[in-house]
């Protein structure tokens, strides 16, 4: 800007802000939030026994592993995009991992194992960001593609063991329970600061946002599209290989379902999280903490206050719609789509 | 002569949350005028007029049509009782037939229990375009076979029928080329004639001048003044209209004032032998602190150039080379230091839901970037200052895009790159639909940036803005280039036209 | 404000309960809760299983809730496990052996019992005996159709075609086919087709009218727990009878749709809501045999984490957790269907069950100072169709 | 002439997919059995009617709901949820019209829920039709005890939708529906300018809610149909977690390569074709044993990826197509 343009002319008067109008503007992120502290509430109230700290921990397993993914699953989901193949990849990585690690032996090979997954992670995510764009394709057909592929490979990966389950013979866990939850958090806050700091103050956050606001503009910009794309996959594709190696630190164990109906959880859980599924601007990295653990609690919650199984998932779904109508809601023009 | 009233607005009041975009604004319009509005960005012209045509609804205030009270439902509602709009935007449904973008609010008139003959449909169509005098646009073909003028001719025959009293056209103008303005004129000086009444609004001011019979100025959300055709004919009307407009002198300064067309001697930018689409071998040597316009219709090609040396256009031939280095996609052309003001503002020059700040430092990023870390202190201070240079009326940088006003959209989309300081600038229709406050200091910042030694091209469809602000003026028709100007204060409109059509 | 009625609400219900826990004494059985774990949502095993135990809650003074466990997914069961235990669960019943080892390990950390119903726990007994059977956490469990040693549904297999051409001297069964659900899920039903075939081998030696049977083919036979393949048919032609070890289910839709239902016989394991209506001689006479596993042998899991739950024990129970089979209804004929149609698997009417909730108290070892692990076993051994004429 | 080429193009894809079964099951020694070639059977014939019928009725009903520019998610919800209905209704009284008539109904009444929430919730459609998937799925659980429904294809007379001939009734219908809303009504009509311009449709004149509850009447009457073939095939159970939606991705398959081999007719005939195709190669893999393994999940994700791509360049062949009528001319 030229120095001598820079004129004195005061900026317009800053408009006061009510409360009210505070509260409309962020209605997105205050549900998500209340909706956390009423579960985590709710929780305490319905734990407050002998078993509290056992629920907990049980809480933290299972919302590490969506935490997990949903961690790397912010990055693909600010660009508007989404990935369907999340649950059979989790799948094969996991049975994958067992195998390896078992052929190899001992701590190294599932050492190795995991390097493995993690390479088969970041193919798959060059394949989701690069093919896509190379054949014109929408994202959400080359992750369909991806489910497909990795549901048949699932399924002929345990043929060819002839089992119902196998287990990996190294130990991956800690044997107290307090300190594998432990370790869990531990995974997840490190895992969160990393990709907080991805999204917030590098290339990678800032650009998956512009692309999931307006591609175009993006391009025009200086953004490079496909690498970005590639690029953000790939950081899903490590979340996605780290999460699996998480989930098979719960059991040891894998099998044929194993991972079924991830890719669904973690969508809901960002939904829950306050994360739009149009991506963009608003896209925030919170949901993929806020969200895993609503979405775990409150299952929690309910099974302990007694609702019957039968009435649960009713209840969620209208604690969902309930909840999207209150945050996703257009206001006016024509009917979104 | 005493006119008959057709539509009379009293005290009507909009509010769009906490913005006023109109104050308790009284208008009427009579049969036989072709009545312009002019007003800046945010004055009210398009609010009003479609209120009256069924777009939205008045906060409150009272319309009365031909005496009785109106209140129409929706615009096809407006259009049955004889209002009707052509709105700026490209408004045709692609992969439809002409017949069905003709008809389609209308299909109950040919349908019997919800099911539509589309025979009759198509019958009807074709007779509408045959008494236009369109009889090459047939009805049941794809609306994909027809061009953009032929578009907006199938969206006008789409409003005008011989029912329609009040004709509005809403910066219609902007988007058509010389050809279509013309046939735009011819329809509403009929429309007059039948005396009817039609109601124009645009930007260009020649063209309210030339066309229309009275002329009604709004600034933020009032009427600020009425003239008649006399007074439109005085010497000093245009200042006069402008100073009814912004509220304030102007002053002589509106284009570049100096008619230096020298320029440093460094090669900026060379496009060597481009050939792509219909383009064949074009060329062109850009150099530092000078200013080269591309004049033409809006389908000459000279869009086109502007994209293919930002390398957004895959060359069958040829090369766009910039400091010896030759630029295929525009991502090389950024990093090389060329910058693009995209004339789909929008869609591609800004990210309408996103904070300005972000828009403005989207491309300096890299530059932004130590090792991996992108600094919000320096991305605040970077966009700070430009808003602050650009005058962007906002409250914070986090501010949305989308809540600013056209002119203050523009803003953004030039700070970009001033921002980046790149020291080539292809703008693309850099004022279009911008008021002339905003406008006057566009073309400061672009004289200026000459003065820094930055190379321009400027591609507009206004022929003013041209002529007053470049040192070498390209012609361009049906994707040839058909004449060069340089600089010159004898440089006249007309002298320039013959060329163009 | 509604939420903070709820919240009171329960915290006055709690202490009511609370309340009356303490002044309740001690003259009956400990207030407990088991969670069960069904293999499935829906069905008249799990309906008639709810049926059957929610006749028991009020003599045991237990309550009971449900969840539904998968085949494949040892996380998922874990979750739903620890979700059970979530709820306050003293004790938790398991229809799944997958992910056990983990499962138990969890429920050793709550303090939470755990015993099978419905399962041989094979993969746990052969490859995890240790971490499975020696846990203190886990009772044992039981299973129709013989666990390990005792397997014989080949036989009655066997037994039920050779009674049904018996009464069909004109019109016998004399081409058969197989179909089984996969090793990897049920180990033995490999062995059942061999137990078949045995039978068959001798049984032709002397024969006048041999039986012929299609052998056991890995690719054909196996079903992946979906309906067999549209070709199935075609690749067993001229048969006149499926041996079908898994559910009837899965082969009689694609008979319907290849229109044998009526001239190719169905002998299945595994009833199905609405089989009975082609059973016999009814209906399109397709089915000729069920095997079906009484809801009621589910007293054994339960009896065993009541005892724990109460502190109590039978003096004879075993060191080391054991599977015991249950006897099954062997339903091959007319008259069987229609005893068996007024059973609880049927009808979910307690009043039906083989056992009263007085029975039951009876078996415990706090509701029967003589009650003994013997006799517990021995019930199972009466869950025939037969004793449902009784 | 032009017609014979339509239909040339048209057939090409099911014939080559017939073709390259037939080689291929022809060198597997899987495919005889005592010396008998299984894949040239009746069992063909039956196989792919029965299959391509219930294809072709979930794939039109995503379809409708594609082609107004809304990828409704609920589709197989939907359907299992009416199905349910159907089933438990038709088996009471015996009699499979009435289970019939109760799937339209009940998928039509179903359809407008999902358009009601979508419109006054004005939530996007991906949002909101993932919410009452899970709704509807809930429901699943909570009607007729909780059991889905399984009686009702195992009894012959009320599965007569689900074989030969009676199969042809729903799917006809959902082919006669699919075209009189797509071709001959207003909100046909209407629905096409919406799902091309929203806006500018809108400003003409359309009114939208009208528009959108309309073409879910007609797509509630092809779900019907879709569930009542789905019904009289297989036992229904209650579902959980968003599993519906691999109903809808199996189906969306026919979907895609429907709306490719659609250019060189229309779109009922193209996924007609589709459908036909899918089943001709599901057969040959089943005759091969490979029907329910993991390569047939395998192959359908190639098929996926393939067919969209044909059809996302449908411009570029379009361009290729006319080029080459021209030359002729």
């Amino acid at each position: 800007m030229p120095e001598k343009l820079k004129t004195n002319t005061p900026v317009e008067e800053t408009e006061k802000v009510t409360p009210l109008q505070f509260l409309k503007k962020h209605v997105y992120d205050i549900t998500s939030y209340m909706g956390l502290v009423l579960v985590a509430v709710l929780f305490v109230i319905f734990n407050s026994g002998p078993r509290f700290m056992f629920n907990l921990s049980s809480v933290i397993q299972t919302a590490s592993v969506y935490a997990v993914i949903a961690l790397g699953a912010v990055f693909v989901y600010s660009m508007g995009f989404m990935d369907v193949s999340i649950g059979q990849q989790v799948g094969v990585y996991v049975i994958l991992m067992i195998l390896i690690g078992n052929k190899v032996g001992g701590v190294p090979g599932v050492i190795v194992g995991f390097l493995a997954v993690l390479a088969l992670a970041l193919i798959c995510g060059a394949i989701n960001g690069a093919v896509a764009v190379w054949l014109g394709l929408p994202s959400i057909v080359t992750s369909l593609f991806l489910m497909f592929f990795f549901t048949g490979a699932q399924v002929l990966l345990m043929e060819g063991t002839g089992k119902n389950s196998i287990e990996l013979e190294q130990a991956v866990r800690p044997e107290g329970r307090n300190e594998y939850s432990l370790m869990l958090i531990a995974i997840v806050i490190v895992l969160a600061l990393i990709a907080a700091y991805f999204f917030k103050y590098t290339k990678l956050g800032k650009y998956t946002r512009a692309i999931g606001a307006n591609e175009t503009t993006a391009a025009q910009s200086g953004v490079n599209t496909i690498k970005w794309r590639v690029i953000a996959y790939m950081a899903l594709g490590v979340c996605v290989a780290l999460g699996s190696f998480v989930l098979l630190t719960r059991t040891g164990t894998a099998g044929k379902g194993s991972g079924s109906g991830y890719a669904m959880d973690v969508m809901i859980c960002l939904i829950l999280g306050g994360m739009p599924l149009s991506g963009g601007m608003k896209s925030k990295i919170s949901a993929a903490l806020v969200g895993p653990f609503t979405y775990v609690l409150l299952s929690n919650d309910l099974t302990t206050m007694g609702v019957d199984l039968n009435w649960i998932n009713f209840v969620k779904a209208l604690i969902f719609i309930a909840i999207v109508l209150l945050t996703c809601r257009k206001k006016d023009g024509v009917l979104p789509r | 002569m005493s006119k008959e009233q057709i539509i009379e607005i009293r005290h009507m009041c909009k509010n769009f949350g906490p913005t006023r975009a109109l104050r308790d604004v009284d208008v009427s319009f009579y049969r036989g005028e072709i009545r312009g509005l002019v007003g800046e960005n945010g004055s009210g012209k398009s609010t009003i007029t479609s209120i009256l045509a069924g777009m939205q609804k008045a906060t409150s205030g009272e319309m009365f049509y031909k005496g009785q009270p109106w209140a129409p439902k929706t615009m096809v509602d407006a259009q049955r009782h004889g209002i009707s709009m052509v709105l700026q935007e490209a408004n045709t449904i692609p992969n439809c037939t002409v017949a069905e973008n003709i008809f389609a609010g209308r299909f109950d008139e040919f349908s019997k229990l919800g099911i539509v003959n589309m025979k009759k449909v198509n019958e009807a169509a074709q007779q509408l375009l045959d008494s236009f005098g369109i009889s090459h646009i047939k009805a049941a073909d794809s609306i994909n076979d027809y061009g953009f003028e032929d578009r907006k001719l199938v969206e006008i025959v789409r409003c005008v029928n011989d029912d329609t009293e009040v004709f509005v056209v809403d910066e219609t103008t902007t988007a058509l080329s010389l050809e279509g303005r013309q046939l735009l004129y011819k329809l509403i000086h009929k429309l007059k004639d039948n005396d009817k009444s039609v109601i124009f609004i645009s930007h260009d001011m020649d063209e309210i001048l030339e066309q229309c019979t009275d002329l009604t100025v709004l600034r933020d959300g009032e009427i600020k003044g009425n003239l008649t055709r006399e007074e439109m004919d005085a010497p000093d009307a245009v200042k006069r209209i402008r100073y009814l407009m912004v509220g304030r002198e102007i002053g002589e300064a509106y284009y570049r004032e100096d008619y230096d067309s020298s320029h440093r001697p460094e090669v900026a930018l060379e496009l060597k032998n481009l050939t792509f689409g219909p383009i064949k071998d074009f060329s062109l040597t850009l150099h530092k602190g000078e200013i080269v316009g591309f004049g033409g219709l809006s389908g000459c090609g000279m869009h086109e150039i502007g994209r293919a040396a930002f390398g957004l256009e895959k060359l069958a031939s040829g090369s766009v080379v910039r400091e010896g280095k030759e630029i295929k996609t525009c991502l090389e052309a950024i990093n090389s230091g060329i910058g693009y003001i995209s004339k789909n503002r929008d869609t591609e020059a800004l990210i309408l839901a996103g904070p300005i700040a972000d828009n403005i430092v989207l491309p300096s990023i890299p530059a932004l970037s130590h090792a991996s870390f992108i600094s919000p202190k320096a991305e605040k201070k970077l966009s700070d200052g430009e808003i602050e240079g650009f005058r962007i009326k906002c409250n914070n940088g986090r501010q949305w895009v989308n809540t600013l006003s056209g002119g203050n959209k523009q803003k953004v989309s030039f700070s970009k790159w001033t921002a980046k300081d790149s020291d080539v600038i292809i703008m693309d229709c850099p004022t279009r639909g911008v008021d002339i406050g905003v406008k006057q200091f566009m073309y400061k910042v672009i004289a200026d940036m000459k003065k820094e030694g930055k190379a321009i091209i400027l591609i507009s469809e206004e022929l003013a803005e041209l002529i007053g602000m470049v040192d070498k003026l390209i012609i361009m028709k049906d994707f040839e280039v058909t004449k060069e100007f340089t600089r010159s204060p004898d440089l006249k409109e007309t002298d320039i036209i013959e060329y163009m059509i | 404000m509604k939420n903070v009625k709820r919240i009171f609400a329960i915290v006055l219900a709690l202490s009511l309960v609370l309340a009356l826990a303490a002044c309740g004494g001690n003259n009956g059985p400990k207030k407990a809760k088991i969670g069960v774990g069904l293999y499935s949502d829906a069905g008249p095993a799990p309906d008639s299983t709810k049926a059957y135990l929610a006749s028991l809650t009020e003599k045991l003074n237990v309550e009971f809730v449900y969840t539904t466990l998968t085949q494949t997914d040892e996380a998922a069961n874990i979750s739903k496990v620890q979700e059970l235990i979530a709820a306050n669960c003293d004790g938790i019943i398991i229809t799944m052996d997958m992910g056990m080892e983990a499962i138990l390990k969890e429920c050793q950390e709550a303090g939470v019992y755990c015993a099978g119903y419905l399962c041989d726990f094979d993969t746990s007994y052969n490859n995890n005996y240790d971490n499975v059977f020696k846990n203190p956490y886990f009772l044992g469990t039981v299973a129709d159709g013989g666990c390990g040693n005792e397997l014989k549904r080949g036989y009655d297999f066997w037994d039920s075609l050779m009674e049904y051409n018996e009464a069909h001297p004109d019109d016998p069964v004399t081409h058969v086919s197989f179909t089984t659900f996969p090793a990897w899920a049920f180990p033995y039903q490999q062995e059942y087709v061999n137990q078949f075939i045995e039978k068959c081998d001798e049984y032709n030696k002397t024969a006048a009218t041999p039986i012929v049977y299609d052998p056991f083919d890995e690719s054909t036979d196996v079903l992946m727990f979906s309906p067999v393949d549209s070709t199935y048919f075609s690749k067993h032609a001229d048969i006149d009878a499926v041996m079908c070890i898994c559910a009837g289910e899965f082969v009689y839709g694609t008979m319907v749709s290849a229109g044998v239902d009526k001239t190719i016989k169905l002998f299945a394991a595994g009833y199905t809501e609405g089989d009975n209506a082609n059973f016999g001689s009814r209906g399109n006479g397709t089915y000729q045999l069920e095997l079906v596993c009484a809801p009621e042998s589910i007293t054994y899991p339960l009896v065993l984490l009541l005892n724990k739950i109460n502190g109590v024990e039978f003096k004879d129970m075993p060191a080391e957790a054991e599977r015991r089979s249950c006897t099954s209804f062997i339903i091959n004929s007319d008259a069987d269907m229609e005893l068996f149609e007024k059973s609880i698997y049927l009808t979910n009417d307690p009043a039906n069950a083989l056992l009263t909730p007085d029975d039951v108290y009876n078996l415990t070892a706090f509701g029967n100072e003589n009650a003994t692990y013997a006799g517990l076993v021995e019930i199972l051994n009466h869950m025939n169709i037969e004793d449902l004429a009784k | 002439m032009k017609i014979l080429k339509k239909v040339f193009l048209s057939l090409l894809f099911p014939v080559l997919m017939f073709t390259a079964m037939l080689i291929i099951t022809a060198s597997n020694s899987k495919c005889y059995v005592n010396g008998d070639f299984i894949f040239l059977k009746f069992d063909l014939i039956r196989y792919v009617v029965l299959d391509a019928c219930q294809t072709i009725c979930v794939a039109l009903a995503i379809h409708l709901q594609l082609k107004n520019g809304r990828f409704d998610f609920s589709t197989g919800a939907a359907m299992i949820l009416s199905a349910i209905f159907a089933g438990n209704i038709g088996n009471m009284t015996g009699s499979p019209y009435i289970g019939f008539l109760v799937a339209l109904v009940s998928a039509v009444v179903i359809s407008c829920f999902t358009a009601v929430v979508y419109m006054n919730g004005r939530l996007p459609i991906i949002i909101s039709t993932i919410g009452v998937t899970l709704l509807y799925e809930s429901l699943t659980y909570l009607v007729f005890g909780g059991t889905g429904i399984s009686v009702f294809y195992q009894d012959t007379r009320l599965s007569v939708f689900g074989r030969m001939p009676g199969i042809f009734v729903p799917a006809i219908l959902a082919m006669l529906v699919f075209t009189f809303y797509d071709k001959m009504t207003v909100a046909g009509r209407r629905g096409k300018i919406l799902a091309n311009n929203q806006s500018a449709g809108v400003n003409i004149g359309i009114n939208e809610y009208h528009n959108t509850i309309t073409s879910y009447v007609f797509s509630g009457l092809i779900i019907g149909c879709a569930s009542i073939i789905y019904l009289s095939q297989n036992r229904v159970n209650p579902q959980s977690g968003l599993s519906t939606s691999s109903v809808m991705f199996s189906y969306i398959v026919s979907v895609f390569m429907g709306r490719f081999i659609g250019l060189a007719s229309n779109d009922v005939i193209g996924i007609g074709i589709a459908a036909v195709s899918m089943s001709i190669l599901d057969y040959g893999l089943n005759c091969m044993n490979l029907g329910a393994g993991g390569w047939q999940q395998i192959i359908m994700g190639v098929f996926v990826m393939a067919f969209y791509t044909m059809s996302s360049q449908i411009g570029n062949i379009q361009k290729l197509f006319r080029k080459l009528t021209k030359k002729e001319a």
